[in-house]
This record gives C-alpha cells, structure tokens and sequence, in this order.
C-alpha cells in the first residue's frame, strides 16, 4: 500500500481538517467528528445533508457550500457514517424548513441515516429523505436491496441544492430530489483495484489485461470480468446499458465522466469523445457535459458514465449557481 | 447463567476474538462485499473495551445497552446498527438484573434478533448474520427446554450457527451488499454470519 | 500499460476532441492540430497562449477562457508542441494589443516556442514571452538550462490571465506574468511512476517502499530516492526546500497542493493538512489555498506544494474571474 | 560522392534504422531524460517517409530543407527544433545542386553544427548530440584533407562520433533535460548523440 498518510486510523479526520483549512471560506468542521457544514448557515431554506463512507473524495464536503449542501457526515472509508455523527450534523442546519437527507442506498448508509432522522424527529425536526439508485449494473428488484447509489447522486446534491436555495418547501425540494433520481442512470467500469488504508491491501485484484464491468464505488465486484478494450468499446458496452434502462431518445441529457481516483483526465476526455459521438448519433441531445473527479473510489483507475433525462425545470436548476470547494457554476 | 463481572469478562474476550479475526472477516467481506467488516468490528469493539471499566458497577441489562450504543456510534457500515440495536434489545430485554440464566439469555437473544430483523428490514435466508443467529437461537432455546443445560444449549447453538455460516455459501444474497452480486454471491461466506457465530463460539468458550 | 485509449498514435487528438466537446461554449480546437482556442475570441485585450506536452491535464487547454488563457497548444505526451502549432495558435489569437507566450523552463518548449514567435513576428504579430522555472528540486544557474517549470505556472496562466482580460499593455501583461514567475517555487514527489502510452510502460521504476523526491512533471528523475516517509514528513521536506528558496516569512501566499494524476483527494488534503499547520507557524499567512489536479503526469501518484508570494496587485488578479473548463473563479 | 536519389535512398535508410532503435533511444533518454528521444525521432523520420516520393525531382539542398522542415512539424521536444535546423541549415548550405562531393558535404555538415549550436545556445562538452557530430565532422575533414577519399572519410567520423557517444557517459550535462539532474547524469550516454551516431553509421553503411 503506497498512500500519502500519517496513521491509518487518522487519515478521516485528517483529511476533513485538511479540506476545511483549504477552504475556510466555504466549510467549517463541526468538534464531534467528521462533519462539515457551510462556514455561514443559511437561514429560510431546507438544509440539505448527504454523506456516506470517506473514500469518494470530493464526495460529499466538496459539495458543501451555497447551492448544494449544508452538511456533509463521513464515515471511515467506505463505511456508513454513524447516527451520532449525522444527528450532530442535522441539528447543525435545521431550519423551520426543514431537513432533506441524500442517502446513497446501500444497507449501511439507509439504516445510520434513518436512525439519526428518528433522533432529530424526536426533537421535533422535520427530516425527509431521498434515496439515489443510479447504478445499472445490478439489478433492480422489490425483493432485495435494489440498485447501489453512485455519481449520479452529486446531479441530486447539485439540483435539489438549486431548488432548496430558492427558498421552496421541503415537499418542493424531495420532489425535485426525487425527480433527479427517477432520471438519472450510471454504469462504471475499474482497470485496477484500491486500497482501503486499514485494510492495507487492494479489495480484489485483476491481472494485467483484464477490466471489471459494472464495478461498485466502493470496489464492489460488478456484472463481470474481461480482457481489456478499446476505450471506444467500453464506452458503448456501457451505455448500451444504460440507454437500455430507461429512454433518454429524442431528450436533453447531462452528462458525466466521472472518474475513479486514478485515472488521468486524459483519459476521461477520450472516453467523453466516444459517449458525445455515440449520443448524438442515437439522436440524444447534449445539454451540458462534467467530466472529472466526482465520486471516487480512493485511488482505483476507472471510470462512470452518468447520464441524467433533462426536463427545462431540471435544466434550470442545473444551470443556476453553485459555489462549493468542487463544483462551481 | 453468569452475572455482570463474568460478563464483563466474556465481552472483553468477544473484543479480543474480534481483533484477531479482523483480517479474517475484511478477507471474507472483500469477497462479496466492500472489505471492511473486520475493520468495522474490530473499531467498534475497541472501543466498546474503552468502556468496561465504566461497567463495573451496572447491572447486565446497561451493560448491553452501553455495548450497542458504543457500536451503533463507532461502526458504522450495516453492522453498526444491527449489532448495535441487537445489543440494545438484548438489554432492553434482560433489564436491571445483576444475574442472567439460560431463561434470561434466550429472551435476549430473541429480542436481539427482532432487532436485527426490524432494523435490517430482514429475515432467515438472505445470506447475513441472521442465518446464524435465528439456527442458533432455535437450537439453543429446544437444547435448553429440553435440558436445562445452558452449557449443553450454547454448545447447540455454536453447531447450528456454524452450519448456517456454512449454507450462507450456498445462497444467493438478498440483503446487504453482496445482494448486488447476485448469483456471484454464491459460494462464498457471509461476513456477518461469521462474525455472530464467533461471538457464540466465544461465549461457550467463556462459561 | 493500463490505458483507457483506443490507439497510440491518437491519444492526443482524441483527448483534445472529448475535451472541446465536454465544453462546447469554452473552446474550440483548429482544424490545424490539437490546438485550442476560446469559443468566442475576445478582442482588445493580449492574448495568451502557453501549452506544452500532453499528459499534464487539465494543463493547458483546461485553463482556455475568460480571465485566463486564449489558446493552448498540446503536443505528442510529454514532447513540446511543433513551431508550425504554436505559429497558427497565435495568428488565431493575436489582436493589436499583442501576444503573450507562457513556456514551461524545457530545452524544447523554449526552441519550439521561440521558433513560432519568430515565424508571428515575421508577419508583424507583437509577441513577447515569460518562461516559468519554479522548480526548486534542480539547481538554478545561468550556465545550464536552469529550473524547469512546474505546476507553479497556472498561477501565471490566471493572473496574467486576469490582467490582460482588464485591456493592458503587452509590456503589463508581461511584467505581471514575470513577478509571478519570479514569487513562486514548487517542489514535488512521486509514489509510482507514469507510462507514456507511445513507450508502453513505465519512465522508471520505484519499489513497493520507495518514492522519488523533488520529480519532474515528466517523470524526470528528481534529487534523490529515500524509504517512503509520513505524509507530514513528505510535506515538511518539501516545505522546507521551497521556503528556503526565496524568504516568505511574513508574506501572504498562495498554496496549490497539486496532485499529480493518480493521487486520491483524500491524500492531496491530508498533505494540506500539515502544510497549513506548518505554514502557519512560520507566521506564514495563507491567502487562498489549491487542492487537486492542476497540473498532472499522466497516471503518476505524487503531488507538488507550490507556493507564491503575494502582493496587494497580485492578490486582486489571482481573485479576478475566471471561467474555464478546469479553473472557475 | 552522391546525387539525389542515392540521397533519398539513405534518408529512408536512416529513417528504417530509426524506427528499428526507437524503443533503445527512448531507453537511453528514459535514464536521463523524459523517456521519448525515440518516440520522437520515430515519429518525424515516419513523416519524412510520407514526403519521399515528392523528393524525386528536387536538388539536394531542397530535399534537405524539406527533411528539416518535416522534422521540425512534427518531432517537437528538443531534438525536433534542432535535428530539424541542422537539416535546413545543411540544405541551405549545399543549395540547388544534383550532385554533392566529400566538400559538399563537409560544408553541409558544418553548417548543420552551426545550426544546432545556435538553436540550442549549446557547444561540444555539453552531453548533447554535439558531442557525437562536432568530433565527427573534424575527423571527417582531417581525413578528407590528408587522403580526399570520402568512405575513409566518414569511418573516421564514425569512429569519432562512437567515442563522442562514450565521452558523453563521462560528463555532466548542463543542456537540455539531463541538465536537470545534475552529477546524477554522470554514466548514462545522450540519447541525442546516440541518434546523432546512428545516422552516421547509415551513411557509412549506404555509401
Ligand atoms: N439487512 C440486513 N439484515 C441483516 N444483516 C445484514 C443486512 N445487511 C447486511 N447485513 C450483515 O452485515 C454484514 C456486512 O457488514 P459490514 O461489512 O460491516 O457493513 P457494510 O456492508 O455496510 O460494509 C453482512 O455480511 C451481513 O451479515
Ligand atoms: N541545447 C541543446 N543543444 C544541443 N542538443 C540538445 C540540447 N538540448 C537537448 N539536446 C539533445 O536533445 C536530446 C533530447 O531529445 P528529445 O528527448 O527528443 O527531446 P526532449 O528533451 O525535449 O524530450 C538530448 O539527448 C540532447 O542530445
Ligand atoms: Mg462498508
Ligand atoms: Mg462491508
Ligand atoms: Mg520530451
Ligand atoms: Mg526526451
């Protein structure tokens, strides 16, 4: 394990003190753990709060700031934050609007958010939540745990981010939220491995010519394992799957090439000029287009494809302005 | 059965046990999950040993309640809250007693499990930590009413909870993180199941 | 060599096409060669142009657009751009106010650069130039080629940038971009090397305890190898160097904590973490701080500090808009 | 000495040889340098190639200053600018000739260094290609001088040149990128001279 770290049992809140004293401007640290909230609360309008394991940097504190987050809780890396932690940080933003919480849907993250919600209603605050399932490549079903929530859910931080700054309802903001979710399809792929630091070895390992397909955020395994393709290839195999989940013809999409931790822009930019060819061939209109590091999975070397359905009120909030420490607009 | 020092005793030598499977269970996690339940565990009860010496003078059902606060509040992940509520359950249901019997252990135990249903919206059969608990608990409480043996019941309780972290292998996850696999889940252990089965396997050893 | 990339021969081309067309309403590339200019060229102020190898995104077409750059000029990965290239950049861009060339300190950048200013100044174009050498890790003197230039030079790109977008004089502009050239130092380091696609594997090899100190932004071999040290210690070292360069003590700076491709976020904010600790102990006042990709080595993990000395001109420049595809402001 | 097309034949000659050494010559500026000398060099000798037909009927001073102009659009990095020069600079020198002798070519050569000299601000002792073709060309012309025989001529300048390549194994670099590591440059030879070298030897081996 080859990582820039003092202690593996410091390296969350290291890191969380380190993005605070590099944008105080934006975010403050609260002293009850990992949590971070905007340096100046704002007052009249639903607190937004997401969060989930640390490891997916800038996801969620790069998000903090005017049109996106209030809160962001980080967990140990890859693992669900605690009720405390999320409790602390809700009561820290709670306006008479209320709170909406973005919950990325894996067992752990439903189940702490949940609890901490059922704390802050005790107290009389007003909590909703939406959960994100954008990963197409598991499946969806009643029966189980359904579909893992991954980049598509900084498009919700983003949008509802937009709605909840225009001073609308908590109702307004969780449909907007809900709205995004329902839209918004993801598929990624992994060239190799990451390290969870305590961990102190790669989570799997692929050899030298082979790729997993429909890889998890957090190194979970995906559909299956091949020998490496061409860029171009891998582009269309994903979003072959991801055009087949739901219908985005003849709709304006956003798009995001979300990359894994590892992977050289470089990269990214060649796979965006294959999924902007293969779009616009099928007829799919490019509204506006993210390619970087948006929702990573330590150092792995990969990528995402997101693809979200525009509506003009979706565009709208799209476009309206975000100030945070990662995205601006 | 045993009284608040003893158990004290047993949840230091849980902790221990934990510690050295860490690298055991993150193995098995990175199989068919995210790698980290060993890591999780061994965190959590850290620094549920942090808190023994605040033990000494409560009785058994605090001392459970403590023991799932503690967890719920350093775990995290899906084996925070479930181990968490299942250790709050367990002392909501023995309350202020200083002595615990077979009788006492077995209603715990079942609320524990109630617990982890409710929380992880889960049932038998969905590859976790409850195809462990729920064979164990069944084993044990017929081993007992049978008996009157709590030795005899935990011994039951480990073979079934053994047997059931062996058919996890051979059932598709349902729940949890290794549902996203699917039918690559099979063949492989849960995580969670191993986990509880260790904790029992510790108890027997301890009495 | 894990790549996501199609074929060798076109990774540049590709990577610069699925970069104008993630930002359509920021650039556009000429049809000449990997070439990128603004969408909307803007008349009566300087233009900018720099560039250099590929393989350093987002350098430099990342930084095309208002407040900052007029046109980058990428060539082969890691090789300076052809005279032919940069000659058209600049008749691309040039407006009566003339031409400001920013060039990294390397042997072939300066020749390659200076041959396209002599072609422009051959059709009566007004061109001037900075070079960057921020580079503390090799030696400066006149008698050798002197510093290369590192990630120091974004600042350059955005506050010259931001001084020509006011309308000022070629000679302004020019004297803005020196004094930064002259306030700012680098240093870097390396875990793990990176592959130019074309070689098909790595430029030098580290082992699994190894780093390199004080690495160039092509792999170039740095001042030493020593056992992989904390990531205080690694930021203490290199702190060290750069501030007993040039005297900072009771300056303000700016920091950029520049990540050198594959480095997590987590790791790049852990490292920040000690640099403000240590900064601030040297009475060292922390303006605004950087954390991320800037100026990348392919798929290198590592990462630079750079600091720069501010003045009141300075700071106000560095704070001016900016809004290109890598660098909002 | 040469004409036209005998000169086309040994610009593809080098061009193959080139391609053949691409991945050594990259090797050698992998230790020193940024690990593409060959890549580079490969890249602009291919669209030398592309041009050699168009070459048929022109003089030797233009198909020269066509190699350099195409080098120079396509190498980029260091060498591009100056292999790119020295070419132009020889055909400058040779100018609208058909048929180039032993003086012709030793003029050429000279301007070439010139060339290169003056782009690259460089002179001998430097740990640049310099150190392989400023040995070489005094070679060449002390031999031209004493025995006017060009193939004894230019096994002299190879000679030279080999030891240039070697003398550069023994001196610290103050140009170009290997400059960067100072004492550490000591024991690696120039990729540069080394390319420098191995044109030379396709002269030799053609003539
Ligand atoms: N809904 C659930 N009900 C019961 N147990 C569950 C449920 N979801 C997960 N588990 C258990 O939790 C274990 C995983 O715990 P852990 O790895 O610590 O958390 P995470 O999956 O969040 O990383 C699984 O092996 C399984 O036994
Ligand atoms: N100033 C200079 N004068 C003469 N030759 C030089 C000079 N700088 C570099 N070179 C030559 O160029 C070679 C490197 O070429 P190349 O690797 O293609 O370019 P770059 O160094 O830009 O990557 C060196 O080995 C050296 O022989
Ligand atoms: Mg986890
Ligand atoms: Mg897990
Ligand atoms: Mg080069
Ligand atoms: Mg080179």
């Amino acid at each position: 394990m080859k990582k820039l770290m003092n202690c593996v049992e410091n390296v969350e809140r290291e890191m969380i003190e380190g993005m605070v004293k590099a944008y105080p401007d934006h975010v403050r640290k609260l002293d009850c753990g990992n949590v971070v909230v905007r340096a100046h609360k704002k007052e009249g309008k639903v607190a937004l709060i997401s969060g989930g394991g640390s490891g997916h940097e800038p996801a969620h504190g790069g998000y903090v700031g005017e049109g996106m987050l209030d809160c962001a809780v980080a967990g140990a890396v890859f693992t669900s934050p605690t009720p405390d932690q999320i409790y602390e940080g809700i009561k820290a933003i709670a306006t008479d609007k209320g709170v909406l919480m973005v919950v990325k849907n894996y067992t752990g993250d439903v189940m702490n958010f949940e609890m901490a919600a059922e704390m802050a209603q005790g107290d009389g605050i007003d909590v909703q939540y939406v959960v994100t399932n954008d990963d197409v490549a598991v499946k969806d079903s009643l029966y189980t745990t359904g579909r893992r929530g991954v980049a598509g859910t900084v498009f919700v931080h983003k949008i509802a981010g937009a709605k909840a700054e225009t001073g609308a309802s908590l109702d307004e903001v969780h449909r907007v939220a809900q709205k995004v979710v329902d839209n918004v399809r993801t598929m990624g792929m992994a060239l190799t491995p990451c390290t969870v630091p305590a961990a102190g070895k790669p989570g799997f390992e692929l050899s030298e010519d082979e790729m997993e397909i429909g890889i998890g955020i957090h190194g979970e395994p995906g559909t299956h394992r091949e020998k490496i393709k061409s860029a171009d290839e891998i582009a269309v195999m994903l979003l072959d799957k991801i055009t087949a989940d739901i219908d985005y013809s003849g709709k304006e999409v956003a798009v995001m090439i979300n990359g894994s931790g590892a992977t050289p822009l470089m990269e990214l930019f060649i796979v965006n000029n294959k999924v902007h060819d293969y779009l616009t061939e099928k007829g799919i209109k490019i509204y506006k287009t993210f390619v970087g590091n948006y929702m990573t999975s330590i150092e792995m070397a990969g990528f995402s494809i997101s693809l979200l359905r525009l509506d003009s009120e979706l565009k709208e909030l799209l476009d309206a302005k975000a100030d945070t420490p990662a995205f601006k607009e | 059965m045993t009284d608040s020092k003893k158990l004290i005793d047993i949840i230091q030598k849980i902790s221990t046990q934990i510690q050295m499977d860490k690298d055991y269970l993150t193995e098995l996690d990175n199989v068919i999950g995210d790698g980290d339940h060993g890591i999780n565990m061994a965190r959590g009860f850290k620094e549920v040993e942090k808190k023994l010496s605040d033990f000494s003078n409560k009785d058994i059902g605090s001392i459970l309640k403590a023991v799932g606060m503690a967890l719920v509040s350093t775990v995290g992940g899906a084996s925070g809250p479930l181990y968490g509520t299942a250790f709050m359950r367990a002392g909501a249901a023995i309350g202020a007693k200083n002595e615990m019997d077979g009788n006492d252990f077995l209603n715990a135990m079942e609320a524990a499990i109630e617990g982890i249903k409710m929380r992880g919206k889960s049932h038998e059969g969905e590859k976790t930590m409850l195809d462990a608990l729920i064979p164990a608990y069944n084993a044990m409480k017929k081993s007992y009413e049978e008996n009157n043996d709590f030795k005899a019941a935990i011994s039951k309780g480990v073979e079934a909870a053994e047997k059931g972290v062996e058919y996890t292998k051979t059932i598709i996850a349902t729940k949890g993180r290794a549902s996203y696999l699917g039918e690559r889940s099979i063949g492989h252990q849960d995580p969670g199941a191993t986990s509880a089965c260790l904790m029992l396997k510790v108890i027997q050893s301890s009495l």
